[in-house]
């Protein structure tokens, strides 16, 4: 079984009520030690991906496009800037696609983590999204069906936001409370594991 | 700290409204969510391009320097926050005369990734972009990592040196130059003394008691270097030069400009108590002072405290300094 | 509020050694007690002076407004004190370019005293004074008692077409007949969000609560007309629309120029946000806006709060009004 | 007996060391409805007096012109300029001459008081220092002693400090309480009171 742009927007319409529901959740975990807006910046720009969902193309590489535009027109955060370099990075490797194998998803997130990390400039391990990225990415190599997949990379994101806790926070306003940090999961970390969960069907 | 306003998710577009609504001889909103801000008449076709671009809460930084002899465009976002890529892009546009654009701006993660974000997008329509990243704030980061520091108040002097070279005539590559020269003989040092409250907030950022200060604290409240009892007026001045005179030291014959900039209440009586021992320090360096600016050029809303810009000039930044400019804040002749 | 200062009894001279440090090419302090300050370079000989003085705390009122097309000279009193009667006359006696001298300050007891004692010390010097009060604030009293009231921001509009006239060339009976005129034309009213601190007093002037504003405040924190909740921007700038407006309505087809103020903390943003609605009013009764003024124009050192001021021009007025002025502050072209 | 600028010079050494005592008094008086600046007014005003004693010239017409310069350069306050007043008008009456003689007193205090009255466009009976100054002028008119004289001022200034006390103020910074300041005394009124006592060197 492939993927089609049906399945995105599936998946879409799974993300805009997981991050809903998260909304605060997310707000009160960035809020810790940052400004507070990553249950904004999810809210906005999954909610502005789903308005495009009946105008995507069946080309996976136009349609991952629009879905990044959808946050770089919603929000100047981080986190927003670096989804939207991701899907583009998706976007760019699918251009032309209508369908796109699930042995091929491990790839596609490599693909958004090295981008992101040229974006972003911060190193891996540091306790970041691009930490949550790279288990995705290496827990779904080599599986071939969407299930496994889906289930692999939820699971991944999981076990390294937990593998990070300990670590001090490296960038952004997080990265000034140093040592402090230890302990507390990264909000952008979080943020990931919910989105893969609810990709993954999970809620 | 009170704020007169409406609704705080309005803040910032009602803000621009007012902005254009009053000087429409300067500023007209640009872009598909009007989070962007051109010249009100474009530069001449052919001129290069500048824009800038940050969150709100700072003015005159970022949006009022855009006029003639400084900035072309520049992106809003909201109260301390970056504006979108998208936003970015908007300016970027805006701002082409056809001769490429230099994107100038702080150094804060979101502003950075999203002026990247925008040079992406924009490549679409072929214009070409340089980016000069300000990093002048010397409490924030050692001499040895001073590509980390943030960017505060000597973005100004780059805006205006920048914007006189680019009114000039000069190329892209001449006009990336320049502003580069000009934000590596820029050294910044803030210190604050009462929080602001971004409105989407509702209350003070940070915590400061009625008798403290913080030396070196961030224009968003960003840890300073120390916090302690409010010192007098002379003891902070002298501090603050020493930090920057540390850093950047002046010799005999130097020229510099100094910019003595409150951050918001404190008012220009204070300033120019303390631009007494900024005189003075700088003068028994053996220092020529060169067009001191004492007053608010980057502020962060209703903040007290201050900052001290040194900018070490040469002839070539002197004579752009110097050179004619005009926005609602600011004017040279 | 916190305060930048050494010893609070220097405060004054400290701020005035700064702000002619700071700007020699505007200002030189005169007198043998240097609180007047005149202009660097003096009117020609022969042209009408221009004199104003009362207490210090609200630049760029009353100093910082002396300049070409402004005024000649002034006095500067302790923060929120007149000046006395010799330091009015140091003033008076810089500002004398042999054509007499015009006295053109706010209606406050002591400054008046000290201008009329002051026009007696100089009639030994055989200098013809005249005198224009500016009596603004319609919150201070009812129509029925204009001249009671006190002078606000409204001055700043007196200073530019006083010192336009008066740089044109005029007597002094004419420059005082369109200082006359300018002060009449003029309506103002404050709302004040928080106090600010006398720096001998050392305590806030007054007490206002963390979620209260008082409509029509005076700014030194004299009474209003009502003590309330604050209440959102709009309906603030609607209701002080409407008080200068019921003192003195518009018509279709007038010219007025209005001036959005802050009295200090309040930061520019809040000043354009509350400026959509002025001018929202001002086009709805059918007048055209002329220059309009938002900024920091007359303040209450690091006071939060607004004032709005309405001036109705007359051809007259209104060349007056756009005629070159320069100061340290402020810069018509 | 007639006085002379040796008599003032005595009179402003008293001053000077009845005002320094009362500055703290006459600061909190003033201090309770005004800015609370009478006692530095007065300790500032009455000591350059006694600085420019010894130059005090013969002639009272320019001594006391000196003395009215001595406030005019020391305090703008409303107090100091009405001070000044007042002396400048008696020294307008007195120009030329080396001696008074104490029957001419009450003229010369009618005379401040016109002058005053003049200047600040206050009305008699407002609870000012004109009031004081109205009941000397009364109380001393006739009288030809100057011990006498010096007598009935001081008695009088008290005595119309404690007759307008239920009087609301009508000037400056006070008026503004209207009604609350019934049964207050006018600041102005109890540093004449003061400056009378220690000119009749009641200390
Ligand atoms: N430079 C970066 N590289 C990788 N991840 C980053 C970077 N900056 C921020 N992040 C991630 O984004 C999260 C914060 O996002 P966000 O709240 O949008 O930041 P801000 O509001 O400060 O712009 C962090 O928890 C982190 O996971
Ligand atoms: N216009 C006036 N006419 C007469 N007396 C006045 C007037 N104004 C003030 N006074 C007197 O001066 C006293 C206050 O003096 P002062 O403290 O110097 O005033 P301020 O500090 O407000 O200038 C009052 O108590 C009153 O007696
Ligand atoms: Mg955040
Ligand atoms: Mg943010
Ligand atoms: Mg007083
Ligand atoms: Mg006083």
């Amino acid at each position: 079984m492939t993927l089609t742009v049906a399945d995105l927007r599936a998946a879409i319409d799974r993300l805009v009520v997981a991050m809903e529901r998260d909304f605060d959740a997310l707000n009160t975990a960035d809020g810790a030690l940052g400004d507070g807006d990553l249950g904004v910046t999810l809210a906005r720009g999954t909610k502005a991906m789903q308005e495009a969902g009946p105008t995507l193309p069946d080309d996976l590489g136009q349609a991952l496009l629009a879905c990044a535009q959808a946050f770089t027109k919603t929000s100047g955060s981080s986190y927003g800037t670096l989804m939207a370099t991701g899907l583009m990075a998706m976007a760019k490797a699918l251009k032309g696609r209508t369908s796109v194998d699930p042995s091929e998803v491990s790839g596609l997130i490599a693909a958004a983590r090295d981008a992101m990390q040229a974006r972003g400039k911060a190193d891996l391990g540091g306790k970041t999204v691009l930490d949550s990225l790279d288990a995705m990415a290496k827990a779904t190599a080599g599986l071939t069906d969407a299930v496994a997949v889906a289930t692999a990379a939820a699971d991944a994101a999981a076990a390294a936001q937990a593998a990070l806790r300990e670590r001090p926070a490296t960038v952004g306003r997080a990265r000034i409370f140093g040592e402090r940090t230890i302990g507390m999961d990264d909000p952008g970390m979080i943020a990931m594991t919910h989105i893969a969960a609810a990709v993954a069907g999970r809620g | 700290m009170k704020k007169i306003l409406n609704r705080p998710a309005d803040y910032v577009d009602e803000m621009l409204a007012g902005l254009v609504a009053a000087h429409p001889e300067f500023y007209r909103l640009v872009g598909e969510t009007s989070r962007a801000v051109a010249r009100a008449t474009p530069g001449k076709p052919g001129k290069v391009g500048i824009v800038s671009g940050g969150g709100s809460g700072h003015l005159p930084v970022f949006t009022g320097y855009v006029g003639p002899g400084l900035l072309d465009a520049c992106a809003i976002g909201d109260v301390f926050a970056s504006p979108s890529a998208e936003q970015m892009a908007d300016a970027i546009r805006a701002a082409n005369q056809g001769a490429g654009v230099l994107r100038l701006y702080g150094n804060y993660g979101g502003d950075i990734m999203n002026f990247d974000m925008a040079g992406d997008l924009v490549e679409f329509d072929d214009i070409r972009c340089t980016t000069v990243v300000l990093a002048d704030d010397v409490a924030s980061a050692p001499p040895a990592e001073a590509s980390k520091r943030r960017g505060v108040a000597g973005m100004v002097y780059a805006f205006k040196i920048a914007g006189a070279a680019a009114e000039a005539g000069h190329d892209l590559d001449a006009v990336t130059r320049v502003a580069q020269k000009a934000a590596d003989a820029c050294r910044s040092v803030g210190a604050a003394l009462s929080s602001c409250t971004v409105p989407q907030a509702g209350k003070p950022t940070f915590h400061i008691a009625e008798d403290e200060m913080e030396m070196g604290m961030g224009i968003h409240g960003e840890p300073g270097v120390w916090r302690d009892k409010l010192r007098p007026a002379d003891a902070i001045a002298s501090e603050m030069m020493d930090r920057l005179l540390a850093d950047m030291p002046v010799a005999a014959g130097d020229r510099v400009s100094v910019m003595v900039n409150s951050l918001g209440a404190t008012p220009p009586e204070e300033l120019y108590i303390l631009y007494r021992v900024v005189k003075a320090r700088l003068e028994a360096a053996g220092a020529t002072i060169v067009m001191p600016l004492v007053g608010r050029y980057a502020t962060s809303m209703e903040m007290a405290g201050v900052s001290f810009t040194l900018c070490k000039l040469d002839p070539e930044l002197e004579g752009f300094l110097t050179a004619p400019c005009d926005c609602a804040f600011w004017s040279v002749q």
